[in-house]
């Protein structure tokens, strides 16, 4: 292919799987809790800032890509699940509405990004390395060349990265847990009468998506770098996602991630070789993907009030006269 | 099937035989598969609900969408559609303090006659599933309707109840010369009150006639005896 | 300390956000448009002010630099201080010009209302804020990444700073006065009582006769236009912008500032805008009290902003001043509004105070002991 | 629990009273305040200004150790906190040396610093400098982006408040008679610099790749123009600022490389965008075969010290210019003092944040009052004469720095470890090495 360089595949791929592994936690915990989790990004920093300080602190044990994810994932599900008891459950306790939640969620936001802050301040300062722009020191003991193109970081997150996927897959749709999840995504009140526990299975919810959204974080902080700010200047991407996902299907948010990403390199390199549309547009194309694809196939729950949903075409015409 | 004006007519058959539909397609909810709906000899098949309600045609629900947060009165007054209702003349008060005045009075006569008496200021989603019933009823009064088609009125309240609220639709009709379709699932009650009845039966147009003849139909009881 | 110019920077501050937290309470507390694109039209109205009075005082001075050059600034630094008269006309008529281009944009922008459910419409306006801002940085008429300076203070040509910009902060206080009064006529009027049925039930309302499509966009329309006066508030304060000014976070703030206050109450988003603004000023106090801790006490004054939220809405979910749907005007055309005489009111706070003063006092001694 | 939100409800009413009251109170407090301040006649106002400042004079003349403030607002969040941290690091150093060399000099005179973070936000900016201004502070250094820089300007011309901005290299902010210092040079003569090494190195179709903000802009644009002149060619490619990654533009980058068959690229970026850009093109074929150079932006940073990026580097003989006078002792000894303190170089333009603080100290002692406009007339004497870590620091009559001699920085290793090294100089408009 003339057009279209291998690097812009491979970083298609890459950053689509990533895309797609930070965008399915956000929609399972949406599905469940009803609450769009601004806190997310923090969780993401969370996670790839635990990877990256063990493994720069105890390169002997945390070079090992598979220890440092297990205990990210932990991490992340802790702080996933301290938010939701802290926060989340006492608001819901009080009756409070989604957009309340929304802005609770804002808030947690908030300070946890400046709690990771002090504390990555605190943490450089003491071993003496600049931990504002990390990338964590993991040994790659196996690489597998892809497409003639061979990097050890992503052949093991295309490994790890889709067997993480699979994983959420069989939890979501095969174990007895997820169809619980299921249910109380469905219908609350209904699961609440057929005997499933609403706040067990938010727990374990919080428990699931945090540490994927943890684990997320070490994948980007592998194929690029952490910092403070990283997942914020993802997060629009990230609900772009999901919401091409309408926050409801996982393999629909996977879609999703893979298509903001192809807008970002693949469309991006075609206009750029084709009409000479300055690089500084990137970020352009994908937000534009994403109003098409909401405004020409408003993705499921993403379509308007009953009527407007029935009389579409008339509707438009009468707008535009 | 037509509706003659000035009659109480009335829609019966079992559950699922497509008498809410009906309603929706009338009042502009959903567009027809086939057919066309006329009003006073006009087409208003496809056209908004809402302009299907300004012309005097207005439906009430099932089970009542009320607007939770407002107060009881708040939800007559919304449909009354008032002057203020207009951005700009809704800035100056002069523009619609008598009217609204009127239209507050008017409320308050509603509400006592279909027995919602005392309740006006309670917070729509406080007062009781019989309330909300009426609620949906005497909103649907409250912008002098030319046709009405009211949604089982008497579920879920009382039989005495349910026997002035269509006294009240009666003398409705008698004053304003307003004409009634009534979907009703207890037809002890209907039958004393309606002149013209319409059977449907799986979407299917069973039988019609005056109440009698529709009684002693026997196709109709087996639809009846059969689910 | 320097009380007054704390007052006056921060009550313009104040005024510029609580200007956008009306607006956006309209919009979201009152007709339950969730919009998530405050800050594109925001940035509208400042950079329609910042363009249009740059344009008129070069061309009526026969200038044609571009507007971002060195030149550019260094001129209007002479030009604003030459023609008092020309500054307030050219400030006015911006103001109305801001008003009235991003009032259109919103009415726009509410195309996608009828396409896309309330959930999807917030991240829909979002990301055509992004598209714009991104467009912004990339236009070079306009500044592009050099943004916009030397834009012409109203009233340049007063000599002493601190009257300069208590003028300013009155100017901007009447505005804001003037938007609050509107949007409680607005709300407390019949019209008021449609946006709210709109927000209960859209497809309720609109069987009840409402042309539901034409409530949002008018509402969209009005609501934008605020946020460009408030943008132009904000460029003629700073003195320039561009167009990173205008990222998502801002309106995440706003909307903090609304939920915050209390959704679907004009008290509410002042006290929001209030509280907050204070806070990111008043806090810098921490940076004077406490050198050199461990940790940077920049980090822990966000931090604090951050628990407060959180706390506030656990302590109070519907917000500091909640919804109160009986204060509607209906009430009183039959004397039914159920207001309290002054006098009880003051008796009941005074109460309420005593109370709290115990509770505190209280509180004090078991952390004495 | 619905039940406690409903009892919640009654006592609930109070806080936002409470609140109103308070602000109210502040409001009205404050305009009494000015009422009473503004009814005063002046001539009352300047005797008892004439009085207090006679007795501020006994009162030093008691030799106690009088104690100025300097406010400092840096990006300790946002997109630049990287530099913001390791500036805040810098300055501190600044202090103490200011402080003590007082104290050897038994000069009963110490400053200190209040570092308020602005978000690297123009907005931020603002708030962050009328804050310090409100608490009496004259003097603010920093902020960093020369918007932020813009954003302050209008206010600090205004109140007398002198900003002295150690990295912003805007040429739109050239002003003369503002109060508006920048103790860092116009990058026009860089962009000279860079252009001419390049050119010496026998590239003649580059592709300049630049941050897409005022900083880069600016710089890309004075490069072309010099490049052309020596009869180069230089393609200007901009990428977005504050994205998180630009492996994707890395790949456009190659392709382009590809496309119009350029012989180098000239890197125009601040340091985490540059060392991510450099992260990725190293795994790229077409990039690692063609010369690369630099701005300052990306030295000092620890990842292209590790032996990916190293090798990456020596492979393709990455050569960057940045300002520093040649064989500075000053420099030398700082930035030794620095690399022990934190373990890692100085970052970009920490030298002038160092000079920054020193220049502010030296010029509120000549000023000999805390005010900014003696201060600003004493900057320009104290720089006109003072060699710093930056080196010399003399002022032109826009508050910019006048000369700038540069360096020319490459990472080599030296016994087994990766190390920067400055290989050569430009001043004076020639290159030598060495």
């Amino acid at each position: 292919m003339g057009l279209i360089d291998l690097n812009v595949i491979v970083n298609t791929i890459w950053i689509g799987l990533i895309y797609s592994l930070m965008a399915i936690p956000l929609t399972i915990s949406y599905k469940v809790t009803r609450v769009l989790n601004f806190a997310h990004t923090s969780l993401i920093t969370v996670g790839a800032y635990v990877a990256v300080i063990l493994s720069l602190v105890y390169p002997s044990l945390f070079s090992n890509i598979f220890l440092a994810l297990v205990v990210s994932f932990f991490a992340g599900s802790v702080v996933a699940i301290l938010n939701h008891k802290l926060v989340y459950r006492r608001l819901m306790d009080k009756e409070a509405s989604p957009v309340i939640l929304m802005i609770a969620s804002l808030g947690s936001w908030i300070f946890l990004k400046y709690l990771i802050y002090s504390i990555i301040s605190v943490v450089s300062k003491a071993i003496k390395k600049d931990l504002y722009f990390a990338v964590p020191n993991f040994n790659y003991t196996f690489n597998l060349n892809f497409l003639g193109v061979s990097n050890p970081a992503f052949a093991y997150s295309l490994v790890l990265g889709l067997s993480l996927v699979a994983f959420t897959f069989l939890i979501f749709y095969k174990t007895s847990f997820g169809k619980a999840m299921r249910a109380v995504a469905d219908n609350p009140q209904l699961a609440q009468i057929s005997g499933i526990s609403d706040e067990s299975v938010m727990t374990l919810t919080w428990l699931l998506s945090g540490g994927l959204a943890a684990v997320s974080g070490v994948f980007w902080a592998m194929f690029s770098y952490a910092s403070p700010e990283f997942a914020d200047s993802l997060v629009l991407q990230v609900f772009a996602a999901c919401v091409i996902g309408g926050i409801s299907s996982i393999s629909l948010t996977i879609f999703g991630g893979f298509i903001i990403a192809g807008a970002e390199n693949i469309l991006m390199t075609i206009l750029y070789t084709l009409v000479g549309l300055d690089l500084s547009f990137r970020p352009f194309l994908s937000f534009l993907t994403l109003l098409i694809v909401i405004l020409v196939r408003p993705p499921a729950g993403a379509a308007g009030g009953l009527p407007y949903r029935l009389k579409l075409r008339r509707r438009e015409s009468k707008w535009t006269s | 099937m037509s509706v003659r004006e000035g009659s109480v007519t009335g829609l019966i058959g079992p559950n699922g035989s497509g008498k809410t539909t009906l309603f929706n397609v009338i009042s502009g909810f959903y567009p027809p598969d086939s057919g066309e709906v006329y009003f006073m000899g006009n087409k208003i098949t496809g056209l908004n609900p809402n302009e299907i309600y300004n012309l005097g045609v207005i439906r009430t629900f099932q089970n009542p969408r009320l607007f939770p947060r407002l107060t009881v009165l708040e939800n007559l007054l919304v449909a009354a559609g008032s002057r203020g209702e207009r951005v700009t003349s809704s800035i100056a008060k002069r523009n619609w303090v008598d009217g609204e005045a009127k239209l507050v009075k008017k409320a308050y006569e509603i509400a006592k006659s279909v027995g919602l008496e005392g309740v006006e200021r309670n917070i729509a989603s406080d007062v009781s599933g019989a309330h909300m019933k009426l609620i949906e009823t005497a909103r649907s009064l409250m912008n002098s309707p030319k046709v009405l088609l009211v949604d089982e009125p008497a579920a879920g309240i009382s039989y005495s109840a349910a026997k002035n609220l269509f006294n009240y639709l009666l003398k409705l009709k008698e004053d304003y010369g307003i004409t009634l379709f009534i979907i009703e699932h207890r037809i002890d009650i209907l039958m004393d009150y309606v002149d013209y009845v319409y059977v449907l039966h799986l979407g299917k147009l069973l039988s019609q006639g005056t109440p009698e003849e529709v009684l002693s139909d026997k196709k109709v009881r087996e639809a009846y005896i059969g689910d | 300390m320097d009380i007054i110019g704390f007052l006056i920077s921060w009550i313009t501050f104040f005024s510029i956000y609580s200007i956008l937290s009306i607006s956006l309470n309209l919009e979201a507390g009152y007709t339950g448009i969730s919009n998530f694109g405050k800050a594109a039209f925001y940035g509208i109205g400042a950079f329609i002010a910042a363009v249009v009075s740059l344009l008129v005082f070069l061309t009526l001075s026969g200038l044609s630099y571009p507007l971002y050059s060195l030149e550019t600034i260094v001129a209007m630094g002479t030009l604003s201080k030459q023609n008092p008269v020309l500054n307030i006309i050219v400030f006015l008529f911006t103001l109305t010009l801001a008003f009235v281009i991003s009032g259109v944009a919103g009415y726009l922008v509410s195309y996608p209302t009828l396409r896309v459910g309330p959930a999807f419409l917030g991240i829909t306006v979002l990301s055509f804020g992004e598209l714009l801002r991104i467009f912004l940085r990339n236009f070079q008429p306009t500044g592009g990444t050099y943004g916009l300076a030397g834009i012409p203070h109203p009233f340049a040509f007063v000599q002493d700073p601190t009257a300069r910009d208590l003028a300013f902060m009155l100017i901007a206080l009447t505005l804001l006065i003037a938007i609050y009064l509107f949007s409680e006529r607005l709300v407390n009027s019949p019209y008021g009582r449609l946006m709210k049925s709109v927000r209960e039930d859209e497809v309720a309302s609109l069987c009840l006769g409402k042309d539901v499509p034409k409530i949002k966009a008018q509402v969209l329309f009005i609501g934008s236009g605020m946020a460009g006066i408030a943008g132009a508030l904000l460029a003629y304060y700073m003195g320039s912008i561009n167009p990173d000014i205008f990222v998502p976070s801002l309106t995440f703030e706003v909307w903090a500032m609304v939920i915050f206050g209390g959704s679907a109450n004009n008290k509410g988003a002042l006290l929001g805008a209030g509280v907050i603004t204070f806070l990111n000023r008043a806090s810098v106090v921490l940076n004077f009290m406490f050198q050199n801790l461990p940790v940077d006490v920049n980090y822990i004054r966000w931090m604090l902003v951050g628990l407060l939220i959180v706390a506030t809405l656990l302590f109070k979910p519907e917000g500091l001043i909640p919804e109160d749907t009986r204060s509607s005007f209906v009430w009183s055309l039959f004397g039914e509004q159920k207001t309290v005489s002054f006098k009880e009111r003051t008796e009941e706070v005074r109460k309420r105070v005593k109370l709290y003063v115990k509770k505190l006092i209280s509180w004090f001694m078991m952390g004495g002991e | 629990m619905s039940t406690e939100a409903k009892e919640a409800k009654p006592s609930g009413g109070i806080l936002p009273r409470l609140l109103a009251a308070f602000v109210i109170g502040l409001i009205l407090g404050g305009i009494g305040v000015f009422a009473v301040q503004s009814s005063q006649s002046s001539a009352q106002l300047s005797a008892l200004q004439n009085k207090v400042q006679s007795l501020q004079a006994t009162v030093d003349a008691l030799n106690t150790t009088k104690v100025y403030t300097i406010g400092v607002s840096f990006p300790l969040t946002g997109e630049l906190s990287d530099v913001g941290n390791q500036w805040k690091t810098v300055a501190q150093m600044a202090l103490n040396d200011l402080n003590s060399e007082l104290a050897n000099e038994n000069v009963k005179v110490q400053f200190k610093l209040v570092i308020v973070d602005d978000k690297t936000q123009a907005q931020g900016a603002l708030t962050a400098v009328q804050s310090l201004a409100q608490q009496g502070i004259k003097v603010v250094i920093g902020p960093a982006a020369s918007s932020q820089v813009k954003a302050v300007k209008a206010y600090a011309d205004a109140n007398k408040i002198l900003i002295v901005s150690p990295s912003s290299t805007s040429p739109t902010l050239a002003i003369p008679n503002d109060f508006i210092i920048r103790t860092v040079g116009s990058d026009a003569v860089q962009a000279e610099a860079l252009a001419k090494l390049a050119f010496g190195q026998g590239a003649r179709n580059v592709i300049v790749f630049y941050r897409d903000d005022e900083y880069g802009q600016a710089f890309a644009q004075f490069f072309s123009n010099v490049f052309t002149s020596l009869g180069g060619k230089a393609t200007l490619t901009k990428y977005a600022t504050g994205l998180a990654d630009y492996a994707s533009e890395v790949a456009q980058l190659s392709s382009q490389v590809k496309s119009i068959g350029a012989d180098a690229v000239v890197m125009i970026s601040f340091d985490t965008d540059g060392a991510n850009i450099l992260g990725h093109a190293k795994d790229d074929s077409t990039l690692s075969s063609v010369k690369w150079f630099s701005s300052e932006g990306v030295h000092g940073t620890t990842q292209l010290l590790s032996p990916e990026i190293a090798t990456f580097i020596r492979k393709v003989n990455l050569l960057g210019t940045r300002p520093v006078f040649k064989e500075n002792p000053v420099y030398k000894d700082f930035a030794a003092r620095y690399k022990k303190l934190t373990g890692r170089d100085p970052p970009v333009f920490a030298a002038n944040v160092y000079d920054s603080i020193i220049l502010v100290g030296k010029a509120i002692l000549l000023a000999g009052k805390y005010d900014g406009e003696a201060i600003r007339a004493a900057m320009f004497k104290v720089a006109s004469n003072y060699y710093g870590a930056s080196g010399w620091c003399i002022l032109n009559d826009a508050g910019d720095r006048m000369y700038q001699d540069y360096a020319i920085w490459t990472v080599s290793s030296v016994n087994g470890t990766y190390e920067y090294q400055d290989i050569g100089s430009y001043s004076g408009g020639t290159i030598t090495w060495g």
